[in-house]
């Protein structure tokens, strides 16, 4: 039987540009001779992440994987294993609901109900223009202003369904809260 | 420095045991007691993920682990207490819970460990349901191995054996708790990343999560097609292993069964991959002298491991010049009997269907190189053949185990079979053709040749024992009659590594080096058949050794059916013709 | 380089500048900016009390910003110190809240009770 | 001359709740008692208590007077302002005692505090060094340079302060265990990951005063011989990074990090690694795999860190709470330190008050307080007032403790008995509302999702766990489950390779040894008494009750109810969603709801 055709991913397409190896090489440079010859990952992640609109493409990936002297197998393994770094696009912002205990018993569910209203996607969906990604979190360490949320790193705390969508025009008009 | 000694108490009795030795160990070295383990793999998988080798020790509130737990000094352990058994049985049963049952159709059910351990254990009854809802894909993209994630239980050992044996690093655990698989990069699958192949994976995976990619039913057709010519050829490593498979004494010498067995299977000729190993000498040691005589690049590296040939491409490819340029024996004997062959006995090489039998699973990848269609272009203007007319020179590739596996379904009963002689001329083969099979053999058999056509002298000796032994690295400097040659010799593509680090790096000591991708060389492919002696290479090896001291010529250079190809077909080794059919190139496949 | 002594420098120097008998200012207020705080609301309450203290032209009252003083439930929350006056720790300061304490409290020197949650520093 | 004022809020809630009216009342009343001239009503801002509002506050005396309207507000003129008698019903309740709360200023919430941990957050600006040297921050640092590393070993451990992260094991072995190990370079990490859901007291430590993280680890580096410290702290905190970053770059111009600190020929510096959302880096091992820039996979231990840590290298790692402890032991030594809490669990200990309690926050106490204390003193009891049932602490990993057990200290042996562990401190208070197999199952799917899948049993074996307890709370469980989860819960805690899996089951079984009839409720009647469990819930109509209204036919969003006009109505069980608008709408209190 014939093996499956190799199959052409996506971001393999788009070959990595001059300025992108450039970017990821100096990254990469700056996160290894700032920390004792060793790499911080998260730190190199991170930045990569916030360049191409909140998540890591195959080809991206491949080259950290390069620089970094590590297998992509194993990068892979690190990527995959993290809820906060995504190998799939997500949106220009990223919320994240809080479904923990004490937000679940204050109210998140009708919090994430009526996002889920407002955007027209689901949970861990990315709205048809790109600009945001819904997503449930674990504890965001804000319980005492229960149920609560973050859009990529601002906090919003106290929350009915009726202060959401507020919340997003100001996001979307690009103003932090 | 004396070993010092701990007083511990297994199941009531006293026994000394070494500092430093874990329960697992003093168990079963002092106690005569086998604990069960299921993703332990001494010296590469000690994770202790699976919770089957738990065992009570007094103190503790938990049940540590056996295979992790060193033991100290006073330790009172209790390997079969019922919070052990109960605990071992739910460890296992959590496992079933998930597990697919389909046993019967199975590669692995005559030899699974998961299923083993079940019935060991007395599972009878799995009260647990699946709790993974969807079934993952299976990975079909290699040409070599099929992996099907569905039978994974997440041991670990083949992320370990590919990264701390082989450093290919080609899997690892992708996603997190439940839904965490053993995964490519981005899920890609083995054909599209770094996976060179080697199966070495696919002989520790305890169930069936991965195989070969099995081309029985395709060797099946063609034999029952009346006009096709189905040739057969058997590596060294098969015959020394082949017995395994039918409950022979490890370390047999199956040669004469293998060759009647495949004949009544049905092949019209059984041939010997050992003839075209005597070629790949001729080939591969007037390259080497050429190389020391016209300042040529050295060390020249050996090319028979299509394993270690990816390997280069792949993480090595400033290397690639040093690499010899011969095909292994399997393409060279594909060529050699499409084409000389062919016009010997006038058949329409179109006809012609080659099959070879291989400890490897990497071979199913080489026969399928772009490289490898060296015969249609030999014939091609002679026949004016058209492009899509194109044809491999080995057509199809069968594993260890399952040439085995056709041996059974054809109810042959190969252990009593009489012994049979391959057929002429491509059966016959020299000792040195033989030792390719271990560690260290293409370079022994290599020397005796080089050694008589460099000194014009007769080999005073003709065991090189230095080059010997399944060690991971050997090095040596053999007199060349006065003129020392600097070898080494790596199994394992971990070893390999360092050797070749030092050849990047322009300072390797060496002229000569061989390379096998498998521990112990071929006599460990990931074609062979799966077993549980730990001392399984060692007996192998002594058979392969065996054999070659049994046998008339031990020179490559002495077979007379090699002689006549020369006279007849070929010229002289790395003529010009010689360079056409048999050697190749590579690429650099660093960027894909 | 810092040594022990220049430490208790530090000490004495930073002390009288936070001691507000001492110090030239009138008052400080402390809003809490942990993040539970800005997630309630703290920056407009920082920007309501920054506002009115310039409306009333008062320039003589710190305003800093400080780590959450534990009942994140009362957030925004904010401690006024005004010279020779124990502390008071106002807690659900909005903006029009923020706005009052300054008025009354700070301006008025009358503390607002209905917003006290702890007399006294922390 | 004006001699009472009132303060009526005009804030938007009361508005809403009938406040217009209320004034005109009182008005009125003044006016016919002659006292208008006497009494000056004022409107003010909302005052925050909106639950409570309409309010209205007699001043000069600042009674408190909630949940006014216009009927009951007559009396606060006749009763008080004339004959000066508190119209005690209206009074804010103070929900432990009996009198009610006179004022405001008299919520107990700081009262029983003692802040250690907590002595500057809220106090000082994070961002200032100088702040902190004012509060006699790294005055530790400078002690024990001058002292020495076994002697600031021997104080550690004559403190008897114990990981805050959640065990409990000695710090002073710990440290002490580090001090000896061979092998170098040595590493000292800080532990932020903080995952416990309802945890937050780290973050507060971090965000609040991150100098007394930073001075600790360069005691610790000392105590040791490290040269380098890693602080792990989730990116779920972008704030405490940030102030994180701002007092290590201070610290580093100030000489307390880098080289030659204090003068001392010390050298110490101390890097920042954030981790991306997986709880189970809390764990020690997971931690430093996820600083290696590996999967956060927990190993076996023995060894420890502090024989085989980070790269293989002896490494401190304590959490941030226990750090923030260690300036101040330095300072004022052992006995201070156990001049509090209990004698094996000396000092304080910070909890994160969450769930039905009326103050949720941060609270610092001496170890060895009551829950009684913490719930209904500090915690100002159960809002609503509903019935204490029980707290949950330790997170995921803890159980729960009960009424019965509310007068019983809490410290980290205490607490062991009754099946749970003292974990980060998140203490989520639980009332007559909240059903026990509801949490139990919600902290189980929190462990599903969060186990990262190494070891069979953890991995398998509480997604296992998981379904049954599904089962139940779908009203499809079978009477010898709770000898599955028993057994199963057994086996993993025995044979799970790190503490997330060996406490995983913890909620289960601590639930079910508790709380066995409501169990049996789930699973032999079919029912939730504490109706949280839709499945298990039923919405009939009382015929005797249902006057034909057809407002809760109208109200229901599946057309389950039929019935004429004026006749009595009936649900149809099977399409019934069980949302609860017939309950919610029905004003003859004719739709039951068990």
């Amino acid at each position: 039987m014939e093996p499956d055709k190799k199959v052409q991913s996506p971001e393999k397409a788009t070959a990595l540009s001059v300025e992108d190896r450039a970017f990821l090489q100096e990254v990469v440079e700056r996160d290894r001779v700032e920390h004792h010859g060793r790499v911080s990952y998260m730190d190199i992640l991170f930045e990569v992440e916030h360049r191409y609109g909140n998540f890591l493409p195959g080809e991206v990936l491949r080259e950290v994987a390069r620089l970094v002297g590590t297998s992509v197998a194993q990068l892979n393994g690190f990527v995959t294993f993290y809820t906060m770094l995504s190998t799939k696009p997500r949106g220009r912002h990223v919320i994240r609901v809080c479904t923990s205990g004490p937000c679940h018993v204050t109210g998140a569910p009708a919090v994430m109900a009526e996002l889920e209203r407002l955007l027209g996607v689901g949970e861990g969906e990315t709205t048809p223009d790109g600009a945001f990604t819904l997503e449930g979190s674990s504890c965001l360490g804000i319980c005492g202003v229960s149920p609560a949320l973050m859009i990529d790193d601002d906090a919003y705390g106290n929350l009915t369904p009726k202060d959401l969508p507020g919340i997003l025009a100001a996001v979307r008009a690009g103003g932090a809260q | 420095m004396e070993m010092r000694t701990l007083h511990v108490k297994i199941n009531g009795r006293d026994y000394q045991v070494p500092d430093g030795s874990t329960i697992l160990e003093a168990a079963s070295a002092y106690a005569n007691i086998e604990i069960p383990t299921l993703c332990y793999l001494e010296g590469i998988s000690e994770e202790g993920a699976c919770g089957v080798c738990v065992v009570d020790v007094k103190g503790t509130r938990n049940l540590p682990r056996a295979c992790l737990t060193k033991v100290s000094e006073g330790m009172e352990i209790w390997t079969n207490t019922a919070r052990v058994r109960e605990a071992r049985k739910i460890n296992v049963e959590l496992l079933l819970a998930n597990h697919p049952t389909d046993c019967f159709t199975c590669e692995r059910t005559e030899n699974c460990d998961l299923r083993d351990l079940a019935s060991e254990l007395g599972v009878r009854e799995v009260e647990f349901p699946r709790t993974r809802t969807e079934w993952l894909p299976i990975d079909n993209t290699s040409l070599s191995l099929v992996r099907d994630p569905n039978k994974c239980i997440l041991c670990r050992r083949c992320v370990n054996v590919c990264a701390k044996v082989q450093s290919v690093y080609a899997i690892d655990i992708a996603g997190r708790g439940s839904n965490s698989t053993v995964s490519t990069f981005l899920n890609e699958g083995l054909g599209n990343v770094e996976c060179v192949n080697c199966g070495q994976c696919l002989l520790v995976c305890p169930t069936g999560a991965l195989t070969e990619r099995s081309e029985i039913p395709d060797v099946w057709k063609v034999l029952g097609d009346p006009d096709k010519i189905v040739v057969v050829e058997t590596a060294p490593a098969v015959r020394v292993a082949i017995g395994e498979e039918f409950g022979m004494p490890d370390g047999t010498q199956a040669t004469g069964k293998m060759a009647a067995a495949l004949r009544s299977l049905g092949f019209n000729k059984v041939f010997d991959t050992d003839f075209s190993a005597d070629l790949t000498i001729m080939e591969e040691g007037f390259e080497l002298i050429g190389r020391i005589k016209n300042g040529g690049t050295l060390p020249l590296i050996t090319s028979c491991s299509p394993g270690w040939i990816k390997f280069a491409e792949t993480f090595f490819p400033g290397v690639l010049d040093y690499v010899s340029s011969c095909k292994s024996p399997q393409q060279m004997f594909g060529t050699v009997t499409k084409t000389y062959w062919a016009e010997k006995m006038g058949f329409d090489p179109r006809k012609i269907v080659v099959v070879s039998v291989m400890p490897c699973t990497a071979k199913k990848f080489e026969k399928e190189r772009p490289e490898m269609k060296t015969a249609f272009h030999y014939w091609q203007e002679k026949m004016s053949l058209k492009d899509e007319e194109a044809f491999n020179d080995v057509d199809f590739v069968l594993t260890t185990r399952e040439a085995a596996r056709m041996i059974r379904e054809a109810g042959i009963d190969f252990a009593n079979l009489p012994d049979e002689d391959f057929d002429k001329p491509l059966g016959e083969s020299s000792g040195a053709g033989v030792i390719f099979g271990a560690t260290g053999g293409v370079m022994e058999a290599a020397l005796r040749t080089a050694y008589e056509v460099l000194t014009r002298k007769s080999l005073p000796r003709l065991d090189f024992e230095d080059v010997r032994g399944l060690e991971g690295m050997k090095s040596a400097t053999i007199d060349i009659d006065g003129t020392p040659l600097r070898v080494a010799i790596a199994n394992g593509l971990g070893n390999a590594r360092i050797l070749i680090e030092e050849v990047q790096k322009g300072e390797s000591p060496y002229q000569f080096i061989e390379i096998m991708t498998c521990p112990g060389g071929c006599l460990g492919g990931g074609g062979q058949p799966l077993s549980n002696n730990p001392d399984i290479k060692k007996r192998r090896a002594e058979a392969i050794y065996r054999e070659d001291a049994g046998k008339p010529i031990r020179k490559s250079h002495e077979n007379p059916e090699i002689q006549e190809i020369y006279k007849d077909f070929l010229g002289e080794p790395n003529s010009e013709k010689a360079h056409h059919l048999l050697h190749t190139t590579y690429h650099d496949r660093s960027g894909e | 380089m810092k040594s022990l002594e220049e430490l208790k420098r530090i000490k004495e120097e930073t002390l009288k500048a936070m001691d507000l008998r001492q110090a030239k200012d009138r008052g400080k207020i402390v809003v809490a900016m942990g993040t539970c705080g800005i997630a309630a609301g703290a920056k407009d309450t920082l920007m309501a009390v920054i506002d009115e203290l310039d409306k009333a032209g008062v320039h003589d009252v710190q305003v800093v910003q400080s780590g959450c003083m534990g009942l994140c439930d009362r957030e925004p929350t904010i401690e006024v110190s005004m010279k020779d006056q124990p502390s008071v720790i106002y807690g659900d300061v909005d903006d029009a809240n923020a706005r009052r304490i300054v008025r009354e409290h700070v301006q008025g020197g009358q503390v607002v009770a209905e917003l006290v949650i702890k007399r006294g520093n922390l | 001359m004006i001699r009472n004022q009132l303060l009526i809020c005009a804030g938007g809630a009361c508005i809403t709740s009938g406040e217009k009216s209320v004034k005109d009342v009182l008005v009125e009343e003044l006016a016919k008692n002659g006292i208008q001239d006497e009494v000056q009503i004022i409107e003010t801002g909302c005052m925050g208590a909106c639950d409570l509002g309409p309010i209205v506050v007699v001043y000069p005396e600042g009674t408190f007077y909630q949940k006014v309207t216009p009927q009951n507000a007559g009396p606060i003129v006749s009763e008080h302002l004339v004959k000066g008698r508190v119209v005690s019903g209206l009074l804010y309740r103070q929900p432990t005692s009996e009198t009610r709360a006179q004022t405001r200023e008299e919520i107990s919430f700081y009262t029983l505090q003692v802040k250690r941990v907590l002595r500057n957050c809220g106090v000082i600006d994070p961002l200032s060094i100088e702040e902190y040297i004012a509060r006699d921050g790294y005055f530790g640092l400078g002690k024990a340079l001058e002292i020495g590393p076994d002697a600031i070993i021997q104080t550690i451990q004559e403190s008897g302060l114990r990981g805050r992260g959640g065990a409990g094991f000695p710090t002073g072995i710990k440290w002490k265990a580090a001090r000896d190990a061979s092998g170098s370079p040595k590493y000292v990490v800080c532990n932020g990951d903080e995952g416990d859901p309802g945890a937050f007291m780290d973050r507060s430590v971090l965000e609040g005063d991150p100098h007394s993280v930073i001075e600790a680890m360069v005691i610790a580096g000392f105590a040791i011989g490290a040269a380098t410290g890693y602080v792990y702290v989730r990116a779920e905190y972008p704030l405490a990074i940030e102030r994180l970053e701002v007092a290590l770059t201070r610290a580093r111009e100030y000489g307390f990090l880098g080289r030659n600190i204090l003068g001392s020929g010390f050298d110490f510096d101390i890097e920042i690694r954030i981790g991306a959302g997986a709880f189970v880096c809390g764990e020690e091992t997971a931690l430093l795999r996820s600083i290696e820039g590996k999967r956060g996979m927990p190993s076996a231990k023995p060894p420890f860190p502090a024989q085989a840590g980070l790269w293989g290298k002896p490494t401190l790692i304590n959490n941030v709470e226990t750090y923030a402890n260690v300036p101040p032991i330095l300072i004022n030594g052992a006995e201070w330190f156990r001049s509090v809490g209990t004698a094996k669990s000396p000092g304080t200990k910070v909890f994160a008050l969450a769930g039905k309690v009326q103050n949720t926050g941060l609270v610092e106490v001496p170890m060895g307080t009551t829950l009684r204390e913490l719930v209904f003193d500090i915690g100002g009891g159960i809002p609503g007032g509903k019935a204490f049932k029980g707290a949950q602490t330790g997170g995921p990993s803890g159980g729960i403790i009960t009424a019965d057990y509310l007068d019983m200290p809490i410290d980290f042996d205490s607490v062991k008995e009754l099946g749970t562990i003292m974990g980060s401190g998140g203490l989520i208070i639980l009332d007559e509302d909240n059903c026990m197999v509801d949490v139990a199952k919600f902290y189980l799917a929190f462990t599903v999702d969060e186990s990262c899948g190494k070891c069979t049993p953890c991995r398998e074996g509480t997604k296992q766990m998981y379904q049954i307890m599904e089962r139940i709370t779908d009203g499809k469980g079978t009477p010898n489950d709770i000898g599955k989860l028993k057994t199963l819960g057994r086996v993993i805690q025995q044979t799970s390779l790190c503490g997330l899996g060996q406490s995983a089951p913890n909620p289960v079984l601590s639930t079910i040894r508790f709380f066995p009839d409501e169990y049996r409720a789930h699973i032999e009647d079919r029912k939730c008494p504490a109706h949280a469990c839709l499945h298990l819930l039923t919405y009939s109509v009382v015929s005797e009750k249902c006057v034909g209204c057809t407002a809760c036919a109208r109200q229901c969003p599946v057309q389950a109810i039929t019935g004429q006009v004026k006749k009595a109505h009936v649900i149809d069980q099977a399409t019934c969603i069980k949302c609860g608008s017939c309950y919610e709408v029905c004003r003859f209190d004719a739709i039951l709801k068990e």
